[in-house]
Parts: structure tokens; C-alpha cells; sequence
């Protein structure tokens, strides 16, 4: 985001740079560490400034993620991440406000606030940690599981269709939509690079494998599954990554790349133009204001 | 009350222009130096339906809207139907007619004075003209200063041109030239205008919250609309942006508060304001903020419950839900407001506290408040103190949740070099990291609770209203308060010896002063406007005082009078 | 909806046999009351046995229709008609049940529930009565206003993009999706009438004018911005279905008419196969669960 | 304490079969005619770490998981490091050795049994039957029935094939020779073996929870998964189907509240299961439910807070939000359970009590009873009666909110002919139709309140614990009861006058009880593991009893010597 496109003074960091002190807690080959590779690996090429970052996140394994980051952070309510952030965003927008969870965290429970963020194009990246189960809680079905997946609350299998995540954000207007897999880090810190260097709502759907829960999306079943994002596709035609995705959909595979990617004005532009409009300022006199209450 | 009181009821059909020209009065009297204090109930359905609007006016002080009317105006009739049981002997009574919709039998000892509204509106050629034609008889029956009256309707109608203003004006004469034509009977008037002041605002409870964020140094408000708090984020959403500030309407009110949770991390002064259901979808990220120690505020302008209860009704039955809304203990500071001008005020105050204390603060307005306009003495902003929270000076290593003499850590905004940290809901140790040992959990449980502590005693001490010893002391809170003050008064000249306690801080309680008090009285009395007695719980719990709760919950304030039957009753 | 697809034998009734006793307390002029008409004559039509319909709603104007429809009824919590009506639908399949609520009851609030009230294909109907604004709160922008509007809280005019309700329903699974204008109570009716005969989550947006509080939404603007859906559009096609609303987009207007509508087990009945795999019945003998814990 | 009353404390890491083996362990001693009562504690991260299993076994009924551990068994060092502390003169102390991971020194007095579990598993090829050496062990060492072991072992391992069962018994029987082996100098054994029963059952609380939903005749169960609440879905999920009930999992708590009430106007039982931060959310959705008058039921089982808090760990402090939890005067009927048996019998209840009052319902569990497994006596679903919610006789019109004698007003499922109606939450008359008027809202109000008033006398009496005067009086809810029952034993061993008042109605209170037992006691102590004393609170407040509050809050339940100490301590 503005902030961090141009790489600060400073001697560049490592992507070791941004681990924090605290360890990951996660089992042995969670796809969250794949995505936290790539997440060290984009801060680093866009030397991004930790003290002006803020990694904030909901409840979830990989919610923990922030725990992990060299920066600022706020580890909130199963959900709640996203309208934290935007609130974060708007009261600094010379902040970089990075936001990281689960499926569940995301689109269950947090999935009324998904439309907004994107609609509003508040200036964040949101990186979607994509397991298809609950981790965190021992491996229930989440809006993104298969419905032949037998879990902890359905011994019989499921009964819902999964949600397609990028579908989802590519209707709700976000204004950079990307897609990846964690076994491929390299292509995790490309997309998330882009979303961190995007003005606007980035969101970035990363497939994750738990294999302590989720026994049927291995990795190599996502290896199988992913499909790149043809060539000469426009990302800037939102009608177009929607066909992709549909077409990707009808032959059981999921499109990985860059999907699309536009620029509009972001909220806190918004915000500024208005206070601009009314001539804002911190040290406007309030006795202009309180006089209008005058009899 | 004093003699020179005056309350006059307007109320005819929504849209007739009830609610301005009680406007009208309110700003000609408030002009003419008198105090106004002004109470309106809307139509419950969309549209349409019966609006009531009582202006009551004085030269002194006024502390409430009083028990009933002196002089009631009917546009039509719905208003005499709803009206007419309180219509007594020496009760000046203006009504359409002839002409009107309706013909009234007069009561015994009624003062009545037809003024043919509608017709006359309808023969100068504009029938939205009939409240100006009922204003000018009002104006000249009761002595409303006609020459201020027609200085606010001039400004009011210019900016629609002219003729406008002309059509409007014709109508107030002839509605004054109409009633020149009675003669009047009672003698009620308004009292005699004082010297114009420049020193007064008049404002209704919802602006004055508005009013006392930015006062209060507001940076971020988020909200999602509701009856009837909803005017509190139309102020702010006008003037907070002149300030350089953010108003966003989120998509529902978990979504505000979280807004502000992430506003004040990032180091802004941040609020949001709602009603009971929304306060209640508010309890989980509420226990977060005490949890996270993150100042937030959330106003909360009470209507009647439970549940989508009467949207439009007074109550002050959101206690319980503000002291023990969330899981596990988390307790807020919980503030009440009295009237208009602490609506200005303590909303200075609580922004001030959940900053000082970084703790989430709960304020308490409710729905007759909401829409009450009041004569407030001009609120100069170099009177108000805007308290900073507590931040980091950057020396040593830095610990977000570091224990301290106070139990108040230093915060850093995002930014600070050195100062990393995390917020967070999980139990934590002094750096913010996760920590579920026995005794970090007792010790930061201990930090949180001792932390906000000291506001039982610092905050500004409890009012007490009378000496000595009483027969019966009572304790109220909310709008409540100004009820009992009049009540109290007028017991007193009847000759009982009463008292009054007024604390303006709900939560943490200030034991030692509640039960100072209750030492000197006889019998203690809390009067509250909702089912179970709320305030009684909490003195019951957490004082030795064992009260008599008179609770009454019809979507109503209590009025003076009740108050006094009351204590006579147990006295 | 299966209960009423073959008309009840009883003497039919007419359109205002459903009218309750509580007349509405809309604004005149109000375009709830057009939406009303086209669901009295839809019962109507498909003669709907009264006592067999239950008509659920949240908070708003529009919400509360269920109080002049002769059926069961509630009126239940801002945003929380879809879930609610989830569980009547799974505890009484075998009933009519109709959502009546406004944009902002059912987008922003709710807007959390709405796509797995789709992508689990609930039986029921969602009639959105959208009047691209909060009515009964007096005038606030909704998620459907458009940016051009002055609003209670938005003194100087809107900050965010209006959402596309259609699309947002084809993009969650919706098996039934239709678009109507209330100032043509045909078009509603029949529309209306097919989400209650379809078998699935059936979803009609109507544009609704509020003339006391939407000033720019009129009815004329309505009459201009709406365009029917093309002759020859395959209804069974999700991507053709979102290609027709994105094209709409692009010119400013919106498509009216049925978008699309697809056969899916609905989730009573991925329930009752359940309950059937299982040989479930009401009498099963506890004593044999209760074996499975002894020592 | 019985004599024959053992405790023994298995610990390692994570993943390497504690769990299972304390469970063999359980069920050998349960299949043996003993009573059994279990604890654990989880890895608070995700995987690994450090893991705990205490199983408690007696000839008598057992209360609690006791004090400490008379035998403790460390398959790791770690395990050894975090348990050193509590070896005392006379521990039996089994360890992994020689061959371990570590080198435990031997305190004074304390009987060591080296053990190579690792080196043996590894010898006999495979590294997971370490668990079972250190099985065979502990069944040599302390008569742990050995037969009753291999049974269940193989019943266990056959699914798997005949060799993982061959590999299982050979290291148990190694692990048998491998203790025969040592001198044994302690006397620590299990009561001998009563007749083997067929009348009991060994269950998790969150499982019995589940058992007693289905034993209540649950209709439709919706939840969202939390810690420690979500067992409870996933025994229903199993099991409901088979009755032909429904269970869904929401995409949130508020959906899940949401379609319970749905679920139920249409005329089904209905339930959710959730914990602190879920409750919180459902605060909006339970003022509809008392509000309309819609029978729903919720289990909460508590977990450390506030907030995210420790959600793996044990805490009873959501009894504000339980009966406070929502704006406006809006009462719930609230239960606490004591131990796995009522996880049964009152999940039955508070089915019952939801339908028969047309009310919401809240169940308080929590988190040491959640994953604790206990004996209890097999449960005849003859003996538990499901009541069914009062339905109109299609006698005259219907009314949905008639005011009866009772205050109940009959119910009509959809589909009733002649008794449409609506189900709101405004504010309404009989019929259901939104009526404000100071009246009707009064009425209501008394109609709801006065309706569930009735459970404090009419729900099964509050058991006292003792007879006469008593110098200290226990007043115990939830887990704790089972606690304070073996502290007053060893109490009155010692010759002290104690006695015990166990509520499981919370609310609303049975008042009288309260006061008839304080004043047998000289004091009243009310022990809670929660940082406020919530109980205490609203005894103060309902009551005239002054009790001293005696909380705890470190994320473990209290132990008997804990309240002996503090009971001395205040005589
Ligand atoms: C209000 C609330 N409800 C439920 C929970 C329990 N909970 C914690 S994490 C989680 C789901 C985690 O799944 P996801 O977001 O996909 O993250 P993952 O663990 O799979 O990375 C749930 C249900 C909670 N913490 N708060
Ligand atoms: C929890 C909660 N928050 C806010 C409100 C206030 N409220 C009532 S209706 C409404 C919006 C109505 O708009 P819409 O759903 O579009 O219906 P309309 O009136 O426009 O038909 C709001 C914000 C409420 N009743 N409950
Ligand atoms: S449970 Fe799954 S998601 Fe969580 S850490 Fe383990 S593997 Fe990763
Ligand atoms: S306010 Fe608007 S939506 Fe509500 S009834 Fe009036 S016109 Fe209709
Ligand atoms: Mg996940
Ligand atoms: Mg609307």
C-alpha cells in the first residue's frame, strides 16, 4: 500500500528479519507455515518497515499468524478481524494493515463483513488461509469443505456445497483478487506482494493443507486441483476472472494467479475528499459549530 | 414549580407541523432569556399518526417536563380525543374550530378559545399555514414574545423565498388578531422575558452527545443506525469531518465496535452510540476491549425493552446488560446523564475515562432525553479538558500489559519504534503474549479490576440534595433525577424532611458514599422507570442499604407528582 | 414449494382473502405496498392454504409484512429472518415458508446469513423488498444506495458502491433468481409466484421506492433503469446468468425477469437422507445409544 | 476419603497415548464394579505438549478429582518436571527409565518403579505400545484388574487386525513382568474388584449432556463448534439422525439461536450448546426468546475468560451474563449441573422447563466437566419423562398471548387451523399485535415475570448437606458442589458443625431456601471459581444473607483441602 511501495531508507531486511520471537505453534506440515513463508518473504523484497505494519487477525490456528510477524498486531474475535482492521485503517492510513485468518474465521462467522471491506475498498491486504475445516477447534466442516468430507459434527458426511472463495470476492468488488496454493511459496509471496503493494481491498485465497483434520484435501489432491490463470487473461475485466472461475468450477479444478485487479478510490481517499469538501481540520473552531445550537 | 411555569401541549396529526412550531416557541422563549425544557412523542407508525410536543418554560431552572400541561392546543380530533381526560378546571384549552374536524364539549371551569385554523389557513391560501395560525393565537393568549417569534420564523422560512416568509407571517397575525378577538379568561402566561441572552444553546439530548464528543476530542465514531440514537450519528456524521475526524456507518453495530476497538488501538479517541438490542450484539467485543485494555465508548440511549420492546418508548432498563454484559468478569464503567447539558458533559467525561483508564465505557442516555430539547448555558470549549491516555516515553524495554504502581500500562500507537506489541483477547503476560499459569491469570484479573478501581472515588463526587437528617433519602439515576429534584423541592415546602442522592457514575460504585448517605435517612426510595428495580439490585448487592424500589415501566417518565404521592405514601 | 405446488381442494381463494385484519402502516406512495399485491395474488394463484404458510421477517418497514399476510407469522430480530426461517423450514418441511425483508435488514446486518441460506439450498422464499435505503429508521444510506445519495448520516453525500443483490445471490448458489420492479405487481407476481412453487432457495429482489426518504430513487428512475432479461438467456447457466448482470452493470441498468433457476437436493432432504441412511425413526431405541457407553 | 480410594496420575506428551490409556484404565476399573471419576488437562496448543490424565477410583461414590495423586506415572521428562513438585513421602512414582528422557532424582520417602516403557515398546517394534508397558505396569503394581484390562484392550484394538492386538498384549504383559520384577514398598492398590455390573455406564460430561438431550426427546439441536462445548454437537450429530431429529452446524451462534427459535415456534424441542463467547453473541436472540415466549435451550459450558480468555480451561464465571445477559427486563430460567449425572438429568429438565414455560433456558457446564468421564448408573430411559409445551384445545378463538391463570398461554403449531398468529418481538397484546400502551406493557411485563416465578418452587428442592445448627454454612453451585460434599465429610470427621446448600436452579432463586438454611449456619461461605463471586452477588442481592465470598480463579476447579483449609481458617 502507499506506504510501502517505495522500499524504506533503512539497510533492506531478511526474510528472517520479520520472524517474531515467538515460535509457530502449528503441527507438522500445516500448510500455515507455507503461507508465513511467503508472507516474511513479501515483506521482505517490499521492505516493508515493521513498526509500520500492522498484522491483525480473528480466532483460528491460523489466526495465530500475527503472533509470528514482526509488527504491530492485534489478535481479535472469531470474525471480527476484518472490521478491526478497517477501523485500524482508517484511523492511520499511513499504516500498512495486513490481515490474516481462516475459512471459517472469514466466511463463517466473519462472512457479513467480507461484502464491506471489499464494496468500500478499505486499503488492506487480506490474506485467507483456506483449509476446509476448522483447525483450531479439532476439525469441523467449513463453508469451503467438500461435501465428502466426514467431520467432527458430521460422522455422515456433509451436506452443504462449499463457497468458492475468489467468486465470493470478485462479486463483492474487491479490487485485487488472487489465488494460490501454500505447497507453491513462491507464488504465495508473488500474489502477496501485489496485494501489499495494491491501493485498495488485495484479497489472497491461499489453499492450506491441515493434515491433523482435513484427511481428504491433501497435498497432493491441491497439487492436482490447481489450474494457472490462462495467459492472456484481462485482469482488469471482472466479467472475465468471473467466467475463469466458473469454468474452472464446472471441471472441478481451482484457478490459481492473479485473477483481477483494479483501481478505485479507496475509503479512506473517501474520507479525506470529505474532510477536504468541508475544510477540515483539528483546530477548526467549535464555537462555529456550537453557535448553530444558539436559539 | 415556580409561579411563573408555564407547560403547553401541542398535538394534532404528524406532518401538521406540531413538532415545529413547538420548535417555534421553545427558540422565541429561549431568545427572551426563559428556560425551556421540551419533551415529544412521535407517531409510532411510519407515518402520520398523533405527534405530541410540551414546551415547558420558566424563568428559573426547569428540571423535567412537569406533571401535566397548562394550556393545550388540539389541531384535531385525535389530539382532544387523547387529550380531553386531562383537561381540569383553570386548563386553558386552544382548539380548530370552527371549521376544525371535531366540535368539543368543554369541561367545568375549562378556559376555551376556538381559533378556526384550518379555515383561516385554507383562506389565505395555505393549509400548511395552520400551525403559524395556532402559533399566533398562543403568541398573544400566553404573552410568547410575538416579536421574537417572528424573528425565528423569519429566519426559518428565508432561505424558501419570500412569500413564503409573508404566508407564514400573515397566518401568525391573523392567528394572533383571532385571538385578540376572545377574551381571556385564565391567567397563564409565560413569564416575563429576562434580557436577551447570548450565553444559552438550546439542544436536544442526541445533539448534545453529538456535541460533547467533539468537545471531548472525538477522532473516529462508527455506528449502525437505531430508534433512538440514531440523530447522535447524524450530528457527529455533520460536524466531526470539519475537524479532520471519520464518521463510517458500518453493517451492523458488531461491526462499529469493532471499528472503534481498531481506531483506538491505532491511537484514536473513538465511540460509538446504540440502543439496548444493539448494545446486547455488542457483549462479546466488549469483553475483548476490557480484556485488551482498549479505551472504547459506546452510548447507549435506552428505549423500552426487552427485546425490539416499544423502539420509541422511554425506559432506563439497560443496567443489568451494561454492568454484567459480557462473559466471564469484565466489567465496564458505566455512566447515566440527568439531562441535556450532561449529555454534553459526561460525554466529555467518558471519552476521558476510557482513555485514562483504557477501559470500555458504557453512558446511558435514554429516549425521553433523546429528543428533549433544553436551554443549556453555552458550552465554551476552553472549559473542557481533553485527557490523553497514557503513553509509552519510550524508555527501556517496552511490556503493552507492564504491571505499574496504577495498574495503567503505557500504550504505544502502531508506528513507535521499540514498541511492537499485541493486542489481544487471550489471557495474557505483561509483553502480550499468551500466558494461562494460575497466577497470571489472578494477577492480571487483580490488574484489570484494581485498575478502574479509583473511579468510584476520583470521579467527581455524588450529589447530594439536602442536609442533615431525612425521613426519606432517595436515590435516583438517569432522567430520572431531575423528577425527584422537583419532587423534593415540593416536599419540602410541604414541610417533610427528604433528600436526595444523584450519582452520575453507575459503575464501579461508590459504596462508602451510597452508604454515607443512606446513614442519614429514614427510608431510602429508588425510583426507576423499568421492571425489576435495577439500581435496587446493584445498592441491594453491593451496599448494606436495603431500599424500597418504586418502579414504574409504561414507556413514560415518571412526573413530579408521583414522586411526591409516593413519599408521602410511605412516609 | 412441494407443500403447494398442486393447489389445495378447498373453494380457491382470491388475492384479498390473504389481507390480515392489520391494514399497513406504509407511507402512501410507498412501493412495499406493490411488492404486497404481488404476494396476495401469487398465494392466490397458487392457492396457498393460509394455515400451511409461515411468513418470517426481521426489522424494517418492509419487514413487516408478515402482520397483513393471513398465515403463522414472525416477526423476528434486524437480519435474523433467514436463519430463523432455516429452522422452521428443517422442522416442519413440509410448510410454505416465505422471507419478507428490506435491503438493509438482509444485506448489511444479515447479510452474513444470506449465502448459506443459498449454498445449503434452504426450501424457502426471500422476497427483498429493495428500497435502497433504511426506511423505517428515518432515511440512512443502505447497502444498496448508490454513492450519489445525501443521507441522514451521510450529510455529504455517500463514500461506498452500491452491492448487486442478484449477483451476489447467483454468486452464492441461490437455485432461483429473479429481479422485479414494484411498480409492475405482474412481473412480481409471477416472479413471486415461481420462487414459491420452486423447490430450493428462491430469491426475488424487487426495487421499491421509498418516497419519503429516497428522493433519487423514484419511480420514474426505476421505470428507465430497468431492462428485461433477453429472450433467448439459457436460465439454467450461472456464468451466462452473471455475464447478463455484469453487462446490465456496465450501462447502468438493471435486469428484471428470472435470471436462473437449477434443481439441487434442497437440505431437508440431504436431512431426511440421512435420517434414512441411518433408518432413523422417532421410537429407535435410546437403550442401544446408551449401550455404546458402558465400561 | 474411603480407604480404598486411589488416585493416579498419568503424563507425557501429547500423541503419546495418555489419554487412551487412562481411559483403559477407567473403563477396567468401571467394568470392575469400582466408581470412577476422571480429569484431564489438554495441550493448550494445538498439537503436542504437555497432556495429563488423572483417574480417580473407589469402592465408594467419588465427588471430585481429589486433591493430588497417590500414583503418578511420567512417560517424559517434561511431565516429571511439571509434577516433581507434588511428589510426596508415600507417592507411588512410575517413570520411563532406564531409557528415558530423562534422570528423575528420588525425594525422601517417595517409592520409585523405574520402568524402560520406551526402550521395551522399541524392543518389541513398535514405539506406540509404549503406552501399554507403562499399562501393564501400573496393573501389576496397584491391581489394576489385569484380566478386565486385556478384555478391553482387545475389544479395543480388533478393528485394527489380530497383530496390532498380539503387539498391544505383549507389551502390556511385558509391562506386567517388567513391575513384577521390583519390590513393591508401597501399599497404594485399587479397592478390590466388586461384582462386574451391567447398570452403569462411564460418559463425558459433554456426552451426557448430548445422552440427556436425546433422553428429553430433542427434536433439532443447531451449534457452533467452540472449546470446549463442541463435543456435545458431535455426540448429538451421531446419535439424533437415528431418532429422526435434525442437526445443523451454523455459519454462526447468533444463526444458531436464531434457528432454534424457528425450529421451535414450529413446534419442535430445540437446543443449542456453546460456550462464553457464544453466549454473548446469542444476547439479542434470548430477549426474543423470553419476549415471545419461544421454548429454546441453551447449554453453555464455561470456559476461562473473559474474552478469548483460556479456552481450554476450567472456569464458572458466565452466571451475570447468564441472568443479566440481555437489554430490557428480559428474565431466563437458569440451571448449573454438578456433575455427569446431571448432565443428564437437568439437560431433561432444562428441556422440560423451556417447553412448560415458554422460556428460554440456560444450562451452565463447564469446563472440568466437560471432558471429565464418570460412572453413573446406567439411565432407564423409562424413568425420565419428556413434557410437552401446553397446546391450544382449538376451544373459542386463539389468542398466542392470552393471559391465563397460570400466565401460560397455549401454543398452536403451525398448521393448526383457526390459530394463525404472529410471534414477535415487539411489544404486544394478547393476539400478538404490537400494542404500547403503559398498560399492556405493564401487564405483560407482570404476566412474563410472574410465569417462570413458579420454577423456584416448584423445581426439585435445594439439597441441604447436613441437619441442625451448623457453625459454617457451604453454598456451592456447579462443579464445585462435589468439592465442598468431601470437604464437609473430612469437616465433620474432624468433628466440626458444617453443612452444605446445593442450588442447581440459579434462576430464579428459591429465596426461602436460601434464608431457612443461613439461619442454621453462624456463617455462610460461598466458594466459586470466579473472580467476583458471582453467586455471592446475587445472594446479597435476593437475599438478607451476608456470605463470605471465597473465589478462586486459576483455571482448576477447587480441591477438598482447599475449602477444609478455608472453612478452618473462618471457624
Ligand atoms: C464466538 C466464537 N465462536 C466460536 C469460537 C471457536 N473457534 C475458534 S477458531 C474456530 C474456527 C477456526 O477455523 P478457521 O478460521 O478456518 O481457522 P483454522 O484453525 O482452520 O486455521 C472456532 C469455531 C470462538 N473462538 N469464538
Ligand atoms: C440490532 C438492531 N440494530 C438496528 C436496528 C434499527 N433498525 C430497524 S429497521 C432498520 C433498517 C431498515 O431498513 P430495511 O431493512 O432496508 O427496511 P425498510 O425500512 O427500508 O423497508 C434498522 C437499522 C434494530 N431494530 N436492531
Ligand atoms: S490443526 Fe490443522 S490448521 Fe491447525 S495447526 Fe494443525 S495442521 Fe495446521
Ligand atoms: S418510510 Fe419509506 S419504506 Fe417506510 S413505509 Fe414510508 S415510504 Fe415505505
Ligand atoms: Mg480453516
Ligand atoms: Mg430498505
Amino acid at each position: 500500500m502507499s506506504a510501502v511501495v517505495e522500499p524504506v531508507k533503512k539497510p533492506a531486511l531478511k526474510a528472517s528479519d520479520y520472524k517474531s520471537e515467538v515460535k509457530p505453534v502449528w503441527c507438522p506440515g500445516c500448510g500455515h507455515f507455507g503461507v508465513l513463508a511467503g508472507i516474511y518473504r513479501a515483506l521482505a523484497e517490499l521492505g516493508v518497515d515493521p513498526t509500520q505494519l500492522v498484522n491483525i487477525s480473528g480466532i483460528g490456528c491460523s489466526s495465530r499468524t500475527p503472533y509470528f510477524v514482526q509488527s504491530y498486531k492485534m489478535h481479535t474475535l472469531h470474525g471480527r478481524a476484518g472490521p478491526v482492521a478497517t477501523g485500524t485503517q482508517l484511523a492511520r492510513p499511513d499504516l500498512t494493515v495486513l490481515v490474516t485468518g481462516g475459512d471459517g474465521d472469514g466466511f463463517s462467522i466473519g462472512g457479513g463483513h467480507m461484502p464491506h471491506l471489499a464494496r468500500k475498498n478499505v486499503n488492506m491486504s487480506y490474506v485467507m488461509m483456506d483449509n476446509r475445516i476448522y483447525g483450531l477447534t479439532k476439525g469441523q466442516v467449513s463453508p469451503t469443505s467438500r461435501r465428502e468430507m466426514k467431520a467432527y459434527t458430521t460422522p455422515y458426511g456433509g451436506v452443504d456445497n462449499p463457497m468458492n472463495p475468489v467468486l465470493y470476492m470478485l462479486t463483492y468488488g474487491a479490487t485485487f483478487v488472487g489465488q494460490a496454493f501454500a505447497g507453491n511459496p513462491k507464488m504465495c509471496a508473488e500474489l502477496i506482494k501485489g496485494a501489499l503493494s495494491h491501493r485498495g481491498f488485495a484479497f489472497v485465497n491461499i489453499l492450506s493443507q491441515c493434515p491433523s483434520f482435513n484427511k481428504i484435501d491433501t497435498v497432493p489432491y491441491f497439487r492436482e486441483l490447481v489450474k494457472e490463470v490462462p495467459e492472456d487473461h484481462d485482469m482488469t475485466d471482472v466479467d472475465q476472472a468471473m467466467h475463469i472461475v466458473n469454468l474452472a468450477e464446472r471441471e472441478d479444478k481451482v484457478p490459481v494467479g492473479l485473477l483481477y485487479k483494479a483501481e478505485r478510490p479507496t475509503l479512506d481517499d473517501e474520507m479525506a475528499n470529505l474532510v477536504r469538501r468541508v475544510n477540515g481540520h483539528p483546530d477548526y473552531d467549535l464555537r462555529k459549530i456550537i453557535d448553530q445550537s444558539r436559539p | 414549580m415556580s409561579k411563573h411555569d408555564l407547560i403547553v401541549r401541542v398535538a394534532g396529526e404528524g406532518g401538521e407541523g406540531i413538532i415545529s412550531s413547538g420548535d417555534f416557541i421553545a427558540a422565541a422563549c429561549a431568545r427572551a432569556g426563559l428556560e425551556v425544557y421540551t419533551f415529544k412523542t412521535f407517531p409510532a407508525e411510519i407515518k402520520g399518526g398523533y405527534a405530541m410536543y410540551q414546551i415547558r418554560v420558566s424563568g428559573d431552572q426547569i428540571f423535567n417536563q412537569g406533571d401535566t400541561f397548562d394550556v393545550f392546543c388540539a389541531f384535531n380530533g385525535e389530539a382532544y380525543e387523547l387529550n380531553k381526560h386531562l383537561l381540569r378546571p383553570g386548563t386553558a384549552f386552544v382548539y380548530d374550530g370552527p371549521g376544525g374536524d371535531f366540535e368539543p364539549e368543554i369541561p367545568e371551569g375549562v378556559h376555551a378559545y376556538p381559533i378556526p385554523m384550518t379555515k383561516t389557513a385554507k383562506e389565505l391560501g395555505s393549509i400548511r399555514a395552520k400551525n403559524m395560525v395556532a402559533l399566533g393565537a398562543l403568541s398573544q393568549l400566553f404573552d410568547i414574545p410575538a416579536e421574537t417569534l417572528r424573528e425565528v420564523l423569519t429566519n426559518k422560512f428565508k432561505r424558501k423565498g419570500d412569500d413564503v416568509v409573508k404566508i407564514n407571517l400573515d397566518a401568525f397575525d391573523k392567528g394572533m388578531e383571532l385571538a385578540a378577538a376572545q377574551t381571556k379568561s385564565d391567567d397563564w402566561r409565560v413569564a416575563s422575558p429576562k434580557a436577551e441572552r447570548d450565553d444559552v444553546i438550546i439542544i436536544s439530548g442526541n445533539d448534545a452527545v453529538g456535541l460533547g464528543a467533539l468537545l471531548g476530542g472525538l477522532d473516529f465514531f462508527s455506528a449502525y443506525p437505531i430508534t433512538p440514537a440514531t440523530e447522535v450519528a447524524k450530528y457527529v456524521s455533520k460536524h466531526l469531518p470539519k475537524r479532520g475526524g471519520t464518521l463510517i456507518q458500518a453493517e451492523d453495530e458488531i461491526a462499529s465496535i469493532a471499528q472503534v476497538l481498531g481506531a483506538s488501538y491505532a491511537g484514536k479517541r473513538s465511540m460509538t452510540a446504540t440502543s439496548g438490542p444493539g448494545l446486547a450484539l455488542m457483549s462479546e467485543m466488549l469483553g475483548m476491549a476490557h480484556m485488551s485494555e482498549t479505551p472504547a465508548l459506546v452510548v447507549d440511549v435506552q428505549r423500552g425493552g426487552p427485546s425490539t420492546g416499544l423502539p420509541t418508548k422511554h425506559e432506563q432498563s439497560d443496567l443489568f446488560l451494561a454492568i454484567h454484559g459480557s462473559h466471564g468478569d469484565a466489567p465496564r464503567i458505566v455512566l447515566a446523564v440527568e439531562n441535556v447539558k450532561d449529555c454534553i458533559d459526561m460525554t466529555v467525561d467518558a471519552l476521558n475515562l476510557s482513555e485514562q483508564y483504557q477501559s470500555p465505557v458504557i453512558l446511558l442516555s435514554d429516549g425521553s432525553l433523546a429528543f428533549s430539547t433544553q436551554t443549556v448555558p453555552y458550552p465554551n470549549p476552553d472549559n473542557y479538558t481533553v485527557v490523553q491516555r497514557k503513553r509509552w516515553d519510550g524508555e527501556g524495554e517496552y511490556h503493552r500489559y507492564a504491571r505499574t504502581e496504577d495498574n495503567i500500562s503505557p500504550m504505544a500507537d502502531p508506528g513507535t519504534p521499540g514498541a511492537m506489541h499485541i493486542a489481544t483477547g487471550l489471557e495474557h503476560g505483561e509483553s502480550g503474549t499468551p500466558n494461562y499459569s494460575p497466577e497470571n491469570h489472578e494477577g492480571m484479573h487483580a490488574k484489570r479490576f484494581d485498575k478502574i478501581q479509583p473511579v468510584a472515588e476520583t470521579y467527581k463526587p455524588v450529589e447530594v440534595d439536602g442536609e442533615g437528617e431525612a425521613d426519606v433519602g432517595i436515590i435516583a439515576w438517569g432522567s430520572t433525577i431531575g423528577v425527584v429534584r422537583e419532587a423534593i423541592q415540593r416536599l419540602r415546602d410541604a414541610g417533610h424532611k427528604v433528600k436526595g442522592f444523584y450519582p452520575k457514575l453507575l459503575w464501579p460504585m461508590p459504596v462508602e458514599q451510597y452508604e454515607a448517605f443512606a446513614a442519614t435517612c429514614g427510608k431510602v426510595l429508588v425510583p426507576e422507570v423499568n421492571y425489576q428495580g435495577q439500581l435496587s439490585h446493584f445498592i441491594r448487592a453491593e451496599t448494606s442499604i436495603r431500599p424500597i424500589p418504586y418502579t414504574i415501566c409504561g414507556g413514560l417518565p415518571f412526573t413530579p407528582a408521583m414522586i411526591v404521592a409516593k413519599v408521602e405514601e410511605i412516609l
